[in-house]
């Protein structure tokens, strides 16, 4: 009987992981969203949301709510199966980014040694970017199905500026793979705390740079955002959209925000390695517990760039975007790998 | 899983490649079931690597029987990304001066 | 039940079981995403009137079909992707393996990359990434 | 060399005429080449010794083919007669004007070139080559300077010709896997060993190709109208020389090669010489046109000689010798006749014409020569020839060749009639203002009438040319 | 391995011109000049001098046979651009690009001359067929080469897909994307082919017959070739249809055995198809570009003779078959294009008008009719020669015949137009005399070929 040699409690195992960490995301989005809005309010020196709860905590609670209770609209002209499946499309896709990233080593509960990765799989990196192109899909779609000129203008933009950008990031990529020599994120990582190592960062500063810019544009983040250029497109590519497929958009967004953060400290800053500490002097479970905060906080160091950037700097021109794109990023990009390689295979003395 | 799982889903989408060819009218969706045949082609070709590699193995573990069938997918996305983009190029051209993907139409040539 | 087996293997670091439990991530977000929209439906008030149908153009009347031809930019955009990254695809395995293969795979892959930048100075001069009109 | 110079004159000359714009030069330069080609020829035939009449030289090694040319009896009589037609024509025609003539005399000069390839070839390939050679200019001379219906009529003679000579080259290629050494040349065909079944297929694939271009019935449709329709000039070359590639290549390339199947196959093929004949024979009586009558009176005359061929005795190959050179002589002294008469009075139609030999006397004795010659009457040239030739049918079958007599009453009845129309019986309007016949024509019908005579009453050095010829191949 | 990389950077280089020189009429001397050096340096290969040394890992095998085919498409090619090079340049804007792609497509053909398993054949036929795709469309404003180039585009990838699911389950049979036979069964004395490999290389037989429009699997060609820009429709039916030949033959020469006796059944259905289909629809067609376009489906079924045969006559004959339908085909179109009216009466007259070109025409065309004396009739000479020699099928030769005598009738129509009929040609404008000297070399070309095909041929056996 095959059904016997199942491992029960590693799928339970993996349900659990998986259920704390899509929550844990979800929850984090969702003060992300409030914290976008202290964030503007702080440099744009005014309080802020304050009112729900203590400090506004609960604001973001009162947000969600609300748009679960708004009203259905559903435009006449448009693809009504496509219409709701973008959306869907949008958040599915976000919340499966997080499948492959190590949030911690192990920690070891009733004698198991449990991963705090929902999948080390050896293609992390490959797989990360196919979900990501998946949510390109999700813009297309949704302003493709809404049938309204403002909303495909915006979901072409949006499509040619991320499928752009996806190219510098490739090749942007390559040179970390070079240093690892792994396609996985955990590997990526434990090399990075290997003793001797730097952070990915100190080998390569220009790849990190040109791969934040292509993260921004990813999450459509000003100076990118142009899909959903208010002043010109009305509201982007999801103007024609109500209640939760609205906020499905949106919480796309901050999630997607997040997980590229969670990419970037992967790749660049060590994941979840605490700088001049020694873990694996430390209990298992302490070590873990010290990563996953170790992570947290560079995620919000991330986050709070992000939000930084967005209230700071106004937004790029359609060309000048496409532009520093694809004449600037690429060629930058190319030659960071092919210096990396040389490099690599130098000191290698082959 | 057996090798003939494998076969028989490739064949299955190759086969609905093919019908599609040969039945639907819209060029774009007629492209889009040539490269369902491509696709049906790369994960067969894997799978037979797969499997070549796997009997290979068996005799002398160093083997690298079963790399070329892997190589020769990257080789048909290449080309496929190739006739993708001078596809698209040509409909887009031919939509420019017809507003039509239709290919019925492509008969008036009959004459 | 003959699937099943591939929880049983999980050993390896290479098989299909490792992607099991993003199989599972994949139910749980999607059952998620439905049961929001369920919701969603379910709770918010259903009063449609003509006005709400139709597309919003801030206030005007909508003319004709949003689907209409767009600026060739765009499929230019979309074609030059589709072959750039598959060009881009060839480093990855490069960057996995390319200690193994020394200067030697390294002048190759310079001839590769020479042929990118020949392709992307060609479509730079033909004017293909020229957006401002 | 002879043979070489034989071919390379007429096809150099040819090519040069093409460059020569003025009419006039062009038709002198045409006959004085011509002539040389006569004198060369006749050269070859008396004053060279045998040794010195063959040439070879590498052509496609890697296939076993060779330019093989060479004169044996059948050969010099043949290119004899290509050599002499030539000038009689080129001298017969001379008052003709042609649009474009230098193209028109070139193409003249490359069908000869052609025609002396044929009977010269040594080696299946090149004679092939030649065989195909001598019909595009030939087409291409119908079709431009022919009559009202010369396209359509001359494309239906090339079609019907360039299919029969497509099978031949199956068969030749047929042959030539079978030979010993895998080579072309004669010698190799000759020997070659085929079965029964063999023979007959490769057999009738020659034959087809063959048959015709002499035409032998029911392969004959093109002929009337081509001749009807093609330039007189043409039109002689075409059933004076041309058609003797049928016959010649039926003795040359056919008898030896498969004797089994010849042997087989003769009855049928004499059946359907004899049917076409008298069929012809027939129709030709019923012919109102000068021209079409001669075409008919021609497939009588070269279904005899088929028939004869196979027939395959000693009496009845030197009969067909003999007629081969005759009947080139006798055919084109009828044209010239016809070309005059449609010249001068612009009618070929016997119930249009009458009285001529009121107004051109010279024309009509001349006429007579040759139409009693094209009855066989005993003392004209080719009485010899079909006396020997129904010799050689009577060794063969009596009974066919008693039906096949037939067709020399029917002949008789025809011609006279021809002549009486014409010559005899009032001047109509058409005929009022005739004269008699112009230096040129009267020259050439006197040379052709002499060869009549003379040949009629002294065959001997067509038969004394030919008889290597006809030992080798009954042998 | 010259001609590869040669070819391909001439393509980059062509490109770049059209950036760099402004001049359109410049272009198509760099790119004659190009070709001869490209002419050149397989050339040397073919004499053994390299310029690089690449170990190809046994991926292309360099034989003297691939290595002189190529050798006459370059120069084909060569004559191509010197006869048509001012139309190349009419036909659209980018003309560098048309260059370029003509450059590419050629290293296509030096691929698939010298490939030596299923990948090469692969990547041979795809860069020697997307290029063509474009070519096709290059006259952007025009309806019919739109519909032409999406037709061409669907068809040559659908066919593609094909043989790559013939390829992959040659390879499951197999294990290896060679092309060596699998071991003869000691007890029958066949070869031993599963069924996954039998039914692989049926697919890419199929896929084949599609490329070089072999029926039923041409249904295509007509449509492309009409409706493609005549300049590359000469460049189509000719160079790449020979190439196309040269790659099926290689693929099946070590194969066909496997299919047993049933092979030469279906090869013999096909060639009476082909040329069955070629022939009648040739004859009632009303233009001479669609007729050439049908009669290159029927010399397609001359061709698959070659693959019939297989045998020492074979090489020879498929390589004077490229030459002598190239160089014909080439000269016909050249004329054709510069006809205003492309119907058989458009041609009415032409022999007065335009002599020259009349002449031309007809050497030509008798070429393709294989008359003797023409390289056509040593090329079809050859083709069924090579059959009798195989055995077994005088029949076929015979079916071939009939149909060659009918294809006499429509080449022949075209000649009765030039000749034998009044009418008032029109050219588009004058005839440079540039051009009638190299149609008149081109028509001595064909001559002297049909008469000494060993001038050719020889180069084989050095």
């Amino acid at each position: 009987m095959t059904l016997l040699a199942i491992d029960w409690a590693l799928l339970i195992e993996k349900l659990v992981l998986i259920a704390v960490i899509v929550f844990a995301s979800l929850g984090i989005a969702l003060y992300t969203t409030f914290a976008e809005r202290k964030v503007a309010a702080i440099l744009q020196d005014r309080p802020g949301p304050n009112r729900a709860g203590p400090f506004g905590l609960l604001q973001p609670f009162a947000d969600g709510l609300k748009l679960i209770m708004k009203e259905e609209i559903i435009p006449n002209t448009s693809n009504k199966i496509l219409f709701i499946l973008g959306p869907a499309l949008a958040m599915t896709a976000a919340l499966m980014t997080c499948a492959v990233i190590p949030w911690s080593s192990h920690v070891e509960l009733f004698g198991r040694k449990i991963d705090l990765q929902v999948a080390d799989i050896n293609i992390g990196i490959l797989y990360i970017f196919g979900v990501v192109s998946i949510g390109v899909y999700g813009i297309m779609i949704g302003g493709w199905a809404s049938n309204n000129k403002f909303s495909l203008m915006a979901a072409l933009r949006g499509a040619s500026q991320a499928i752009s950008y996806e190219l510098a990031m490739g090749l942007s990529l390559i040179a970390v793979l070079m240093i690892s020599g792994s396609l996985s994120l955990k590997t990526i990582v434990e090399q990075q705390m290997a003793p001797g190592h730097f952070w990915n960062i100190v080998y390569q500063p220009l790849g990190f740079l040109l791969f934040f810019v292509c993260a921004l544009a990813e999450c459509n983040r000003t100076p990118f955002d142009l899909p959903e250029a208010e002043n010109e497109l009305n509201f982007g590519y999801h103007q024609e959209y109500s209640s939760m497929k609205l906020g499905f958009y949106l919480f796309a967004e901050y999630v997607n925000m997040i997980m590229s953060s969670a990419v970037m400290a992967c790749l660049f800053f060590g994941g979840y390695d605490v700088p001049f500490l020694d873990e694996s002097a430390l209990a298992p479970n302490i070590a873990a517990i010290i990563g996953v905060a170790a992570l947290l906080v560079k995620i919000i160091i991330f986050v709070f760039i992000f939000m930084w950037i967005r209230w700071t700097i106004p937004r790029f021109r359609y060309d000048q975007l496409m532009n520093l794109g694809w004449k600037t990023m690429v060629p930058l990009a190319l030659v960071n790998m092919l210096v990396t390689a040389a490099v690599i295979l130098w000191r290698a003395g082959v | 899983m057996p090798i003939q799982y494998y076969i028989y889903l490739c064949l299955a989408l190759f086969s609905i490649g093919i019908i599609g060819v040969l039945t639907r009218r819209n060029a774009i969706i007629v492209f889009m079931c040539i490269e369902l045949m491509l696709n049906a082609v790369n994960l067969l070709l894997v799978a037979f690597s797969k499997m070549h590699h796997g009997a290979a193995i068996a005799v002398n573990p160093a083997s690298q029987t079963g790399v070329e069938g892997q190589l020769f997918v990257f080789f048909i996305m290449v080309v496929a990304a190739a006739e993708v983009s001078v596809g698209l190029a040509i409909i887009v051209m031919l939509f420019r001066n017809t507003h039509s993907v239709d290919i019925n139409f492509l008969n008036r040539l009959k004459n | 039940m003959n699937w099943l087996f591939l929880l049983s293997d999980a050993g390896h670091s290479n098989s299909a079981a490792n992607y099991l439990p993003i199989g599972i991530q994949l139910i749980f977000a999607a059952g998620f995403v439905a049961t929001m929209i369920g919701v969603s439906q379910w709770v918010g008030p259903k009063r449609k009137t003509a006005d709400k149908l139709e597309t919003f153009a801030s206030g005007i009347e909508s003319h004709g079909d949003a689907r209409q031809p767009m600026a060739i930019k765009y499929f230019l955009v979309a074609i030059l992707f589709v072959l750039f990254d598959v060009e881009v695809i060839f480093f990855y395995p490069y960057a996995v393996i390319f200690k193994e293969l020394g200067w030697a795979g390294f002048s190759a892959v310079l001839m590769f990359v020479a042929f990118f930048i020949v392709g992307f100075i060609y479509i730079i001069k033909r004017g293909a990434l020229k957006w401002e009109d | 060399m002879i043979p070489v110079l034989l071919i390379l004159i007429p096809l150099l000359t040819g090519l040069l005429s093409f460059l020569i714009k003025e009419e006039k030069t062009v038709k002198g330069w045409a006959l004085l080449t011509s002539l040389v080609t006569l004198v060369v020829a006749v050269t070859g035939c008396w004053f060279y010794p045998a040794a010195q009449l063959t040439y070879t030289t590498s052509w496609l090694p890697g296939l076993g083919a060779d330019f093989a040319v060479g004169m044996d009896g059948m050969g010099k009589m043949l290119c004899l007669l290509t050599a002499i037609s030539f000038p009689v024509v080129f001298v017969a025609t001379q008052k003709n004007t042609y649009k474009n003539a230098g193209r028109f005399y070139g193409l003249m000069l490359l069908t000869q070139a052609g025609l002396t390839g044929v009977f010269l070839a040594q080696d299946a390939l090149l004679f092939y080559f030649f065989w195909e050679l001598a019909l595009i200019p030939v087409y291409f001379l119908c079709s431009i300077w022919g009559g009202e219906k010369r396209i359509a009529v001359t494309f239906k003679f090339f079609v019907y010709t360039f299919l029969g000579s497509l099978l031949m080259l199956a068969g030749i290629l047929f042959v030539y896997f079978h030979t010993a050494d895998q080579s072309f040349a004669i010698k190799s065909f000759y020997q070659v060993k085929l079965s029964g079944a063999q023979q007959g297929l490769a057999f009738w694939l020659f034959f087809l190709a063959f048959a015709i271009k002499m035409p032998v019935f029911p392969f004959h449709t093109w002929q009337p109208d081509a001749y009807e329709q093609s330039p007189t000039a043409v039109t002689m070359i075409l059933s004076g020389v041309m058609v003797k590639m049928g016959v010649f290549a039926l003795v040359r390339w056919l008898l030896p090669v498969f004797p089994q199947a010849a042997s087989d196959s003769a009855h049928v093929i004499i059946i359907l010489s004899v049917i076409g004949m008298l069929y012809a024979s027939l129709i030709a009586i019923r012919q109102d046109d000068l021209k079409r009558l001669i075409a008919y009176s021609s497939i009588a005359h070269i279904g005899l000689m088929c028939a004869a061929v196979f027939a395959n005795n000693k009496t009845g190959m030197e009969g067909v010798m003999i007629q081969m050179f005759n009947h080139g002589v006798n055919v084109i002294g009828l044209w010239i006749v016809a070309d005059v008469i449609e010249q001068q009075l612009g009618t070929r139609k016997f119930s249009e014409l009458g009285g001529l030999a009121q107004k051109a006397p010279a024309l009509a004795i001349l006429l007579m020569v040759m139409a009693l010659a094209n009855i066989a009457l005993p003392l004209t040239n080719a009485f010899i020839g079909e006396f020997l030739m129904f010799n050689g049918l009577f060794q063969y079958n009596v009974w066919i060749a008693a039906v096949a007599c037939i067709s020399i009453i029917l002949a008789a009845v025809y011609t006279l009639n021809m002549v009486q129309k014409i010559f005899y019986g009032n001047t109509v309007p058409a005929t009022a203002n005739a004269t008699d016949i112009n230096q040129n024509v009267q020259f050439t019908l006197v040379v052709l009438a002499l060869l009549v005579i003379v040949l009629g009453v002294y065959p001997q050095p067509i038969i004394s040319l030919t008889t290597d010829t006809v030992h080798a191949i009954l042998k | 391995m010259n001609a590869i990389i040669l070819s391909a950077l001439l393509g980059v280089v062509m490109m770049f011109s059209g950036i760099v020189i402004k001049e359109k009429s410049a272009l198509k001397y760099i790119a004659a000049a190009g070709l001869l050096l490209l002419l050149i340096a397989n050339l040397m290969h073919t004499y053994g001098i390299y310029q690089v040394r690449i170990d190809t890992h046994g991926l292309l095998d360099f034989q003297k046979f691939g290595l002189f085919f190529n050798s006459i498409v370059f120069a084909a090619t060569l004559v191509y651009v010197l006869l048509s090079g001012k139309d190349i340049e009419n036909t659209g804007l980018n003309v560098a690009e048309y260059f370029a792609l003509i450059f590419f497509v050629l290293c296509g053909v030096s691929i698939l001359s010298a490939y030596n398993g299923l990948l090469m054949l692969f990547l041979g036929i795809e860069i020697l067929s997307i290029p063509l795709y474009i070519l096709t469309g290059a006259d952007k404003r025009n309806m019919k080469s739109n519909e032409a180039a999406l037709k061409y585009f669907l068809m040559g990838s659908f066919s593609t897909g094909i043989m790559l699911m013939g390829i992959a389950l040659v390879y499951g049979a197999t294990g290896s994307f060679g092309m060596t036979p699998p071991p003869v069964n000691p007890v029958t004395g066949l070869y031993q082919g599963s069924f996954l490999e039998v039914a692989g290389l049926l697919l890419l037989f199929v896929s084949m017959a599609f490329k070089v429009s072999a029926a039923p699997f041409h249904f295509w060609t007509p449509d492309v070739y009409d409706g493609a820009p005549s300049v590359f429709t000469s460049f189509m039916a000719t160079i790449v249809k020979a190439a196309g030949f040269i790659a099926f033959i290689r693929l099946f020469a070590g194969h066909t055995t496997i299919l047993g006796p049933t092979w030469k059944i279906i090869l013999s259905f096909v060639i009476i198809a082909t040329l069955l289909i070629g022939n009648i629809t040739a004859v009632f067609q009303q233009s001479v570009k669609r007729m050439l376009a049908y009669s290159s489906i029927a010399q397609a079924g001359f061709m698959l003779f070659a693959l019939y045969s297989n045998n020492d006559l074979t090489q020879e004959g498929i390589l004077l078959y490229t030459v002598a339908y190239s160089l014909a085909t080439i000269g016909i179109f050249a004329v054709l294009i510069k006809m205003k009216d492309y119907t058989y009466d458009g041609f009415n007259g032409l022999a007065k008008k335009q002599p020259v070109l009349a002449f031309g025409a007809t050497v030509c065309l008798l070429s393709l009719a294989g008359i003797p004396s023409t390289a056509g009739f040593f090329a079809k000479y050859y083709m069924l020669a090579a059959t009798i020699k195989e055995g077994g099928a005088f029949w076929l030769v015979i079916v071939a015949v009939l149909f060659a005598a009918v294809s006499a009738y429509y080449y022949f129509r075209v000649i009765q137009a030039m000749y034998f009929k009044d009418g008032d040609a029109e050219t588009h404008g004058p005839i440079s005399n540039g051009f009638k000297y190299a149609l008149l070399l081109l028509s001595a070309l064909i001559v002297l070929v049909g008469i000494m095909p060993s001038v050719v041929l020889n180069w084989l056996y050095f």
